[in-house]
C-alpha cells in the first residue's frame, strides 16, 4: 500500500487517462472539451498527492518503493507538481487552439495524460528499467501527437523525424544501459554509484553512461543530439510543442539528474568533462541558429536548445551536487512558466490567423493590436534573455554560481556571453511588436481576441516569472 | 524607522501602477500631476531620511526585509542603506527628478503616449533608487538593468522614426557588453569574499585609511581585487558613457528632451560613477585600476569635449558635454578625489539638467512657428545654424541658459566652477591626466560660448526662429528653480566650509584636496579667455551657418565624433560582414542577397552560413549524431583514466 | 574448441550475414526476410546463452508478430521495390561518410569490450525458467511489467490515432 | 558457453550494422528494420552479461526491451501508413520541407 502511495501522482494519471478513454467514447465530437476539463481534473488530483507527498516528507528522505524500481524524494515530488501545472497550462492553451486547427479529439488529451504519467514516472525513477520504460512511456504518444495534425504535411513530416531519430537514440540508450549491467551486473542506480564510490568505474561502464548520455541528450537536445528540435518543435502543432519544450526537457533532465548528477556520472571525471563540453556546444550552437531565424516558432525552438544547454552546465556542476540538483530543478520550473507564457502567446496567434506561420510579421505591430499578447511575450523574453527581476535572471544566477563553485569558470563565462548574444534575437520579435507598425493588418478584425482560458493561463505564468524573479526563496524553501 | 526607507521607491512606484493601470481613465493631465506629486513625495521622504542620517550616530540607516535570496552559500538579504552617498543622491534623483516631472507636463503635452511616458518616467525614479538605496551589490544590479530597461523606453519613445529604434537597439546592446562586466565583477566577489553586502565586503577589505589588505598573506589577493575593480569599471564604462562605450549616448538624444535630461545627463549616467565611489574600499587598493580609470576619463573627456566643438545640433552639443563631464567625474574617482566626483556629479545634475530643460524649451519654441502654420517646408528645430537671436523672444530660456552654461564653462561664481577645479586640483600629481583636463577645460569654455552666441545672439535665421516663442510656465518653473540651484550649487563645498567632504566622510574616508587659488584663477582666466573667443568668432552670425558645409578635414574628424562609428564598423562589424559573407559564399553557392548593412547582414551572414547544416533530411541528423556519439566515445575512452 | 562454441561460430556467421542482407537488399520483403533470420539466429544463441524463454519469447513475440506486421505493412504500401535508381542522391556523402563512422564505432565498441571483459562467467547456473522468470516479472518487476501494459495501451490509441480516417 | 567476450563482439557488429543502415537508407521502414536490428543486439548483451553475472535482471531487461518495441512498431507503422497516404511515399529524403 505504502508502495503506490510514492508514485500517487503518476498512477492517478494513468488510472484517470484509461478511464478517461471510455469516457471519451460517450462524447460527441463538438464536446470534446469536456474531456479537457476531466483531463485538467485528473491533473488536479495528480497535484494536490504531490504537494501531499511534499507535506507528509517534509524531513525530505529518500523513500524506495516497488522493490527499489521507484523513489520518492523531494525533488520528485516537486517535478510531479511541475508536470502538472505544464499539463493543465497546455490544456488550458489547447481549448481554443486545438478547436481551430482542427485536432480537437479525445485521444489527444488521453495521449498527453500518458504522457505525463511517464514523465512522472521518469522523477521517481531508482532503476535503469523504471527509466527505459518511463522513458518510452512518455515518448511514443509524443510522436503520435506531433503527428497529430495529419493530414498536414508538416505535422507528419515532424511525427516521422521525430520518431526514427527518437528510436535511433533509444538504441544507443539501451546499448548503454546493457553495457553499463556488464560492467556492474546490476540495473540498480543506489547499487551502481556504491561501487563507483568505492572506485570501481570500469572503462565499459563509463562508455555506457556516454551511450545513455546519448540517448538523454537527444530527448533534451543537446548538441549534436538536437537535429530533431526545431524541425518538429517547427511542425508540430503548437500546443505539442509547448508540452515538449516544457515537459520533455524537465523529463530528460529528471534522468540526468538522476543518473549523471546524483547517480554514478558525478564521479567519473571524463564524463563530467564530456557533459560539459556538450553543454558548451549547445549553448554556442542553440543560440548562433536562433539568430539567424525569421520564424518566431523557430527562434523559441533553437532557444530551447540554448537552454539545454545552460542546463546542462548545472549538471556538470560535481563539486555540490545538492546545490546543482536544487538550481537545475528550479531552473526547470522558471523555464517551464516562461516557455509556457510564451507558446500561450503562440497558440492564440496561431488561432487567430487560423495557420501556422509564425514568421517575424506575423508579430509586427502586435502591441497595438493585442497589448496583453505583446506584453506577456515581452517578458518572457526578458526571462528567457536572463533580465534581472524575471524567473530566467535568477534560474541563471544559480546554475552559473554552481558551476562557478565547480571550478567551471569559462563554461560560466561562456554562458553570459551567450546570453547577452541571445538578447540580439529575443529584441528583435520585442522591437517589431512595440516599435513597427503594421499597415497590412485589419486592427478591427473579429478573430483578433483572446481567449480566456489562455489568457488565465498566460497571467498565471506571468505572475510566475515575475514571483520567481522577485522572490525566488518561495520556490527554493521547498528544496531546503 | 525602516518602514520610511521604503517609501521613496514606494511613492513612485503607485504613480506607475496607477498610470499604467488607470492611465487612460484619468487623462493625461491627471497622469502628469499625479507622477510629478509622487515624485515630489519621494522627494519629501528623502528629505526626511537625510536629517535622519545626518542625527544618527553612525550615519547610516540599515533596514532589511528578510532574506532575498538564501541558497547554499548565498545570502542577499533584501536590505536597503541610507548613508550619507546614498542619501545625497536621492535628494538629487527626486528633487531633480520632480522638477522634470513638471516640467514634462507641459512638454510631453498632447502627445498620443504621454501616459505611458510619465509611468515610464516614475518607473526610472523608483529603478534609480533601487540602485543607490540598496545594501549589496545583487540589488544595485537589479536596479541597474531596470534603469537600463527605463533608458531603452524612453529612448525608443519615439519608435515610428527608424533612427529612434535603432538609438534604442544600440543603447541596448551597448549598454549589455558593460553590464557582462559588472556581472561577472559580482560574480567575482562573491567567489572571493562569500557574500555581496557592502557592509561585509569592505570590512573584510579592511580601513581603507591604511590599505591594509585583510586578504594580506594570500598572494593572489591583489591580482583577485584588480580584476574586480576592473571588471566592475567596465561596467562603469557602459553606463556612464566611457571609451570606448560612451557611442550610445550621443545617439540617446532622440528620445523626449526631459527624458534626456533626466536619463542622459543628469542621473542615470552617474551611476557607474556612485558604483565606484560605493566600491571605493576596493578601488583605493588597487591602485592600477585606479590609474586606469583615470585615465579612461580624462581620454574620454577630452575626445568628447573636443566633438563638441564642431556639432551643430543643440543636443549633441550637451550631449557630449555630459560624455565629457562624466570623463571629468570619473577621473576624478580614478585618482582617488572621491568628494571631488560626487561634488562635480551633483553640481553637473543641476547645471545640465537645467541646459537640457532649455534646450528643450528652445526646441519647443523653434516648433511653435511650423505648428501654428502647418508648414509644410520643415526645419530641423534642433540645429543651431537654424537658431540666432532668440535672446529677445525667449527671456526666461536665454537666462536660465546662460546661467548653466556659464556654470558648465567653469566660471566662478557658478556651481560648475568649483566642482571641476576640485577634480583639476586633485590632477595636480597625475600630469597626463592633468594636461588632458586641462585642454578639456578650454574645449569645454568655447563649445558652451559657440552654443550661447548662436543660439541667442545675432539675428534669427529662419522663419521658426524669428517667431519663435516663450514657453508656459509648467516649463519656466523648473527652469527657474533649477537656475537658482546651478548658481548657488557650488555652496555645497565653498573651500572653507567643506560641507560635503565633512558629509561624505564616513563613506570616503578624508581626503586631503581642496582650493588653491592659483589654479582657480588660471583656469577662471583661461575659461573666460575661450569664452571671448567664442563671442569674437561667432558674433556676426556668418561663422558655421551654411547647412551643407565644407568642413576641413580636422572639423569633419571632429563634427563625426573622430570617426569612432565609423571605426567600430570598419574594426568589428566589416570584418564580421566579410568573414560571414565569405562563409555564405563557401556554404551557399547559390549565393546571398545582396549588401544591407551592419548586424542586419552579419545576422543574414551567419544565418546564411550555418543553415544548410540544417538541412531537413533525417538522415543527415542521425550522422550529425553518430558524429557526436563517436566523438563522445573517443573522449571518453582518451580521458577515462 | 568445444561443440558449443563452434555452434555459436556458425549462427553468429550466419547472423552477421543475414545483417548485411538487410543492410544491402534493395527489395524491402528480402530484407524483412533477412531480419527474421538474424532474429531466428539470435534467438539460438540465447538457448546456447541459457535463456530458453527469452528463446521463446523472440521467436514468437520479434520474429512472429513484430516482423509479421512489418511484411504486412510493406505489402500493402507496395513499398517492396526500393527507388531503385538512387540518381538524384541529394546527399553523395552520406554513404561514404556513414561507413567510415559506423567502422570507428564499432572499433571504440570493440577496444572497450576487449580491454574490459576476460572476467569468467558465474559459476553457478542460474534457473532462468518461464517459472523463474514469471516470479521475477510479478515481484520485483511488477512496476514496469504494469507500466508496459499501460504502454501497449497507449500504443494502440496511438496508432488509432494515426489511421483512422477522420 | 565459457566466455561471453565472443557473444559481446557479435552484438556490437549488429549494432553497428544497424546503426549503418539507419543512415544509409532512404526507406522510412528500412530505416525503422535497422532500429530494430540495434534493439536486437542490445538485447544479445543483456543476455550475455546476465550469463556472465549470474543474475536473472538481464534477461527481464530484454523482456521490456521487446515489449516496448512492439509498442514503437505499432505506432511506428501506423504513422508510415499515414504519410504514404498522403505522400504516397515512404522515401525520407522527400520529407525535408521543415529545414533552416
Amino acid at each position: 500500500m505504502q508502495d503506490l502511495m510514492l508514485i500517487l501522482p503518476p498512477l492517478i494519471v494513468f488510472l484517470g487517462a484509461t478511464a478517461l478513454l471510455l469516457v471519451d467514447l460517450k462524447i460527441a465530437d463538438d464536446r470534446k472539451e469536456t474531456v479537457a476539463w476531466i483531463a485538467m481534473f485528473l491533473l488536479v488530483g495528480a497535484l494536490i498527492a504531490a504537494v501531499m507527498l511534499l507535506y507528509f516528507n517534509r524531513t525530505g528522505d529518500v523513500l524506495y518503493g516497488f522493490s527499489n524500481m521507484i523513489l520518492t524524494d523531494r525533488y520528485a515530488a516537486l517535478l510531479d507538481i511541475v508536470f502538472a501545472l505544464i499539463g493543465i497550462g497546455v490544456f488550458l492553451l489547447t481549448l481554443r487552439y486545438n478547436r481551430v486547427h482542427q485536432i480537437m479529439r479525445g485521444e489527444f488529451f488521453v495521449l498527453t495524460l500518458f504522457s505525463i504519467g511517464g514523465m512522472m514516472l521518469m522523477a521517481h525513477a531508482a532503476n535503469l528499467v523504471t527509466i527505459f520504460v518511463a522513458l518510452e512511456m512518455f515518448s511514443i504518444p509524443l510522436y503520435v501527437l506531433c503527428g497529430v495534425a495529419r493530414p498536414r504535411l508538416d505535422s507528419e513530416e515532424s511525427s516521422l523525424k521525430y520518431f526514427l531519430l527518437g528510436a535511433f537514440a533509444s538504441g544507443f540508450l539501451v546499448y548503454g544501459i546493457a553495457l553499463m549491467y556488464g560492467a556492474t551486473g546490476t540495473l540498480d542506480i543506489a547499487t551502481m554509484l556504491k561501487q563507483v564510490e568505492r572506485g570501481q568505474a570500469p572503462l565499459l561502464l563509463v562508455i555506457g553512461a556516454g551511450l545513455m548520455l546519448v540517448g538523454l541528450g537527444f530527448k533534451v537536445a543537446a548538441v549534436p543530439f538536437h537535429m530533431w528540435t526545431p524541425d518538429v518543435y517547427d511542425g508540430a502543432p503548437t500546443t505539442v510543442t509547448a508540452f515538449m519544450t516544457t515537459a520533455t526537457k524537465a523529463a530528460g533532465f529528471a534522468a540526468l539528474v538522476r543518473v549523471f548528477l546524483l547517480g554514478p556520472g558525478a564521479f567519473v571525471g571524463s564524463l563530467v568533462s564530456a557533459i560539459a563540453i556538450l553543454a558548451a556546444l549547445t549553448m554556442i550552437f542553440g543560440n548562433l541558429f536562433a539568430l539567424a531565424q525569421r520564424s518566431v516558432k523557430r527562434m523559441l525552438a533553437y532557444s530551447s536548445i540554448a537552454h539545454a544547454g545552460y542546463l546542462l552546465a548545472g549538471i556538470a556542476s560535481v563539486a555540490n551536487i545538492g546545490q546543482s540538483a536544487n538550481a537545475v530543478i528550479f531552473y526547470l520550473a522558471t523555464y517551464a512558466a516562461t516557455s509556457l507564457a510564451a507558446f500561450g502567446v503562440l497558440s492564440e496567434i496561431g488561432s487567430m490567423n487560423r495557420d501556422e506561420d509564425h514568421g517575424l510579421e506575423r508579430y509586427t505591430g502586435l502591441a497595438k493590436r493585442n497589448p496583453a499578447l505583446a506584453w506577456v511575450m515581452a517578458l518572457a523574453l526578458f526571462s528567457l534573455m536572463g533580465m534581472p527581476l524575471t524567473a530566467g535572471f535568477t534560474g541563471k544566477y544559480l546554475l552559473f554560481q554552481s558551476a562557478v563553485s565547480s571550478g567551471l569558470n569559462w563554461l560560466a563565462l561562456l554562458g553570459v556571453i551567450t546570453s547577452v548574444i541571445s538578447a540580439f534575437y529575443y529584441l528583435r520579435v520585442i522591437v517589431h511588436m512595440f516599435m513597427k507598425e503594421d499597415a497590412t493588418v485589419a486592427a478591427n478584425n473579429e478573430q483578433y481576441y483572446v481567449s480566456k482560458p489562455s489568457l488565465v493561463m498566460m497571467t498565471l505564468a506571468s505572475v510566475a516569472v515575475v514571483a520567481l524573479g522577485l522572490l525566488p526563496t518561495l520556490l527554493l524553501n521547498m528544496f531546503a | 524607522m525602516s518602514t520610511l526607507v521604503v517609501l521613496p521607491i514606494l511613492f513612485p512606484l503607485i504613480g506607475v501602477v496607477i498610470n499604467a493601470f488607470l492611465g487612460k481613465r484619468l487623462g493625461e493631465k491627471v497622469v502628469g500631476a499625479l507622477a510629478t506629486l509622487m515624485c515630489s513625495a519621494a522627494f519629501v521622504v528623502a528629505l526626511m531620511l537625510f536629517s535622519q542620517v545626518s542625527v544618527s550616530k553612525e550615519h547610516a540607516i540599515h533596514a532589511e526585509f528578510g532574506t532575498w535570496i538564501g541558497v547554499g552559500k548565498l545570502n542577499v538579504p533584501f536590505g536597503f542603506l541610507v548613508d550619507s552617498l546614498s542619501s545625497a543622491l536621492m535628494l538629487i534623483i527626486t528633487g531633480v527628478g520632480a522638477l522634470i516631472h513638471l516640467y514634462s507636463i507641459g512638454y510631453i503635452h498632447g502627445d498620443p503616449r504621454a501616459n505611458r511616458y510619465f509611468v515610464y518616467l516614475n518607473l526610472f525614479v523608483a529603478s534609480m533608487l533601487v540602485l543607490v538605496m540598496g545594501s549589496n551589490y545583487l540589488l544595485m544590479f537589479v536596479g541597474w538593468e531596470l534603469v537600463g530597461l527605463c533608458s531603452y523606453l524612453l529612448i525608443g519613445f519615439w519608435f515610428d522614426k527608424v533612427k529612434n529604434a535603432e538609438a534604442a537597439r544600440k543603447a541596448f546592446v551597448v549598454n549589455r557588453i558593460g553590464d557582462v562586466g559588472f556581472i561577472l565583477g559580482i560574480m567575482l566577489i562573491f567567489v572571493t569574499f562569500g557574500t555581496l553586502n557592502y557592509h561585509d565586503i569592505f570590512a573584510v577589505v579592511g580601513d581603507h585609511k591604511t590599505a591594509a589588505l585583510a586578504l594580506a598573506g594570500d598572494p593572489v589577493a591583489p591580482a583577485v581585487l584588480s580584476a574586480i575593480t576592473l571588471l566592475l569599471f567596465i561596467g562603469a564604462m557602459g553606463k556612464s558613457a566611457q571609451l570606448p562605450l560612451f557611442v550610445w549616448l550621443p545617439d540617446a538624444m532622440a528620445g523626449p528632451t526631459p527624458a534626456s535630461a533626466l536619463i542622459h545627463a543628469a542621473t542615470m549616467v552617474t551611476a557607474g560613477i556612485y558604483m565606484i565611489v560605493r566600491s571605493n574600499a576596493l578601488f583605493h587598493v588597487a591602485a592600477d585600476t585606479s590609474n586606469f580609470v583615470a585615465l579612461i576619463g580624462a581620454l574620454t573627456a577630452f575626445i568628447a569635449g573636443s566633438i563638441a566643438l564642431r556639432q551643430f545640433d543643440i543636443k549633441k552639443v550637451l550631449a557630449y558635454s555630459t560624455v565629457s563631464q562624466l570623463g571629468f567625474m570619473i577621473a576624478a574617482a580614478g585618482l582617488g578625489a572621491y568628494t571631488a566626483s560626487i561634488f562635480h556629479l551633483m553640481t553637473h545634475a543641476f547645471f545640465k539638467a537645467l541646459l537640457f530643460l532649455a534646450a528643450g524649451s528652445v526646441i519647443h519654441g523653434m516648433e511653435h512657428y511650423s505648428h501654428a502654420h502647418h508648414s509644410a517646408q520643415h526645419i530641423d528645430p534642433q540645429d543651431m545654424r537654424n537658431m540666432g537671436g532668440l535672446r529677445g523672444k525667449m527671456p526666461v530660456t536665454f537666462w536660465a541658459f546662460i546661467i548653466g552654461g556659464l556654470s558648465l564653462a567653469g566660471l566662478p561664481p557658478f556651481s560648475g566652477f568649483w566642482s571641476k577645479d576640485e577634480i583639476i586640483v586633485a590632477a595636480l600629481h597625475n600630469p597626463l591626466v592633468f594636461a588632458l583636463l586641462a585642454c578639456t577645460a578650454v574645449f569645454t569654455a568655447f563649445y558652451t560660448g559657440r552654443q550661447l552666441v548662436m543660439v541667442f545672439f545675432g539675428s534669427a535665421r529662419s522663419k521658426d526662429a524669428s517667431h519663435a516663442e516663450e514657453s508656459g510656465m509648467a516649463m519656466k518653473l523648473p527652469l527657474i528653480v533649477l537656475s537658482v540651484l546651478a548658481l548657488i550649487g557650488g555652496g555645497l563645498n565653498l573651500p572653507g566650509s567643506m560641507w560635503l567632504e565633512h558629509w561624505l566622510e564616513p563613506v570616503v574616508g578624508v581626503h586631503e584636496g581642496g582650493f588653491n587659488l592659483p589654479i582657480a584663477a588660471l583656469f577662471s582666466a583661461l575659461a573666460l579667455v575661450a569664452l571671448a573667443a567664442a563671442w569674437v568668432m561667432y558674433r556676426d552670425g556668418k561663422r558655421d551657418t551654411s547647412l551643407t558645409p565644407q568642413l576641413s578635414s580636422v572639423s569633419s574628424f571632429l563634427n563625426k565624433a573622430w570617426q569612432i562609428d565609423a571605426l567600430y564598423r570598419a574594426a568589428i562589424i566589416m570584418p564580421f560582414y566579410a568573414l560571414s559573407s565569405f562563409l555564405a559564399r563557401v556554404f551557399d553557392l547559390g549565393g546571398i542577397d545582396g549588401a544591407v548593412n551592419g548586424i542586419g547582414t552579419l545576422t543574414k551572414g551567419i544565418a546564411a552560413a550555418l543553415r544548410p547544416l540544417q538541412s531537413g533530411f533525417v538522415r543527415s541528423y542521425g550522422l550529425v549524431m553518430i558524429v557526436g556519439v563517436v566523438a563522445l566515445m573517443a573522449w571518453l575512452v582518451i580521458n577515462t583514466r | 574448441m568445444s561443440v558449443e562454441f563452434f555452434l555459436f561460430l556458425l549462427v553468429a556467421a550466419v547472423a552477421v550475414v543475414a545483417a548485411l542482407g538487410l543492410l544491402l537488399s534493395r527489395n524491402a520483403i528480402y530484407a524483412a526476410m533477412f531480419l527474421i533470420l538474424n532474429m531466428a539466429s539470435v534467438a539460438v544463441i540465447y538457448l546456447l546463452l541459457n535463456a530458453p524463454f527469452i528463446a521463446a519469447v523472440q521467436v514468437a513475440v520479434y520474429a512472429g508478430a513484430i516482423m509479421v506486421l512489418f511484411v504486412f505493412v510493406i505489402m500493402l504500401l507496395g513499398a517492396e521495390k526500393l527507388n531503385p535508381a538512387d540518381t538524384k542522391l541529394a546527399l553523395k556523402w552520406q554513404r561514404p561518410l556513414s561507413i567510415v563512422l559506423g567502422m570507428a564505432l564499432f572499433l571504440l565498441l570493440g577496444a572497450v569490450i576487449l580491454t574490459r571483459l576476460g572476467g569468467a562467467v558465474a559459476a553457478k547456473m542460474i534457473d532462468t525458467s518461464p517459472l523463474a522468470i514469471g516470479k521475477a516479472l510479478f515481484t520485483t518487476y511488477l512496476l514496469p511489467f504494469e507500466v508496459v501494459s499501460v504502454l501497449l495501451l497507449a500504443a494502440v490509441v496511438g496508432a488509432v490515432v494515426l489511421t483512422k480516417k477522420s | 558457453m565459457t566466455s561471453i567476450e565472443p557473444v559481446i563482439l557479435l552484438s556490437a557488429v549488429l549494432f553497428t550494422i544497424g546503426a549503418v543502415g539507419v543512415l544509409t537508407r532512404r526507406n522510412a521502414l528500412m530505416i525503422f528494420m535497422s532500429v530494430e536490428l540495434m534493439l536486437n543486439a542490445a538485447n544479445l548483451a543483456f543476455v550475455a552479461f546476465a550469463q556472465q553475472w549470474g543474475n536473472l535482471d538481464g534477461q527481464l531487461f530484454v523482456f521490456f526491451v521487446m515489449a516496448v518495441a512492439a509498442a514503437e512498431v505499432a505506432v511506428g507503422l501506423a504513422l508510415i501508413v499515414a504519410i504514404f497516404r498522403t505522400k504516397h511515399s515512404t522515401d525520407v529524403d522527400e520529407l525535408s520541407q521543415l529545414r533552416g
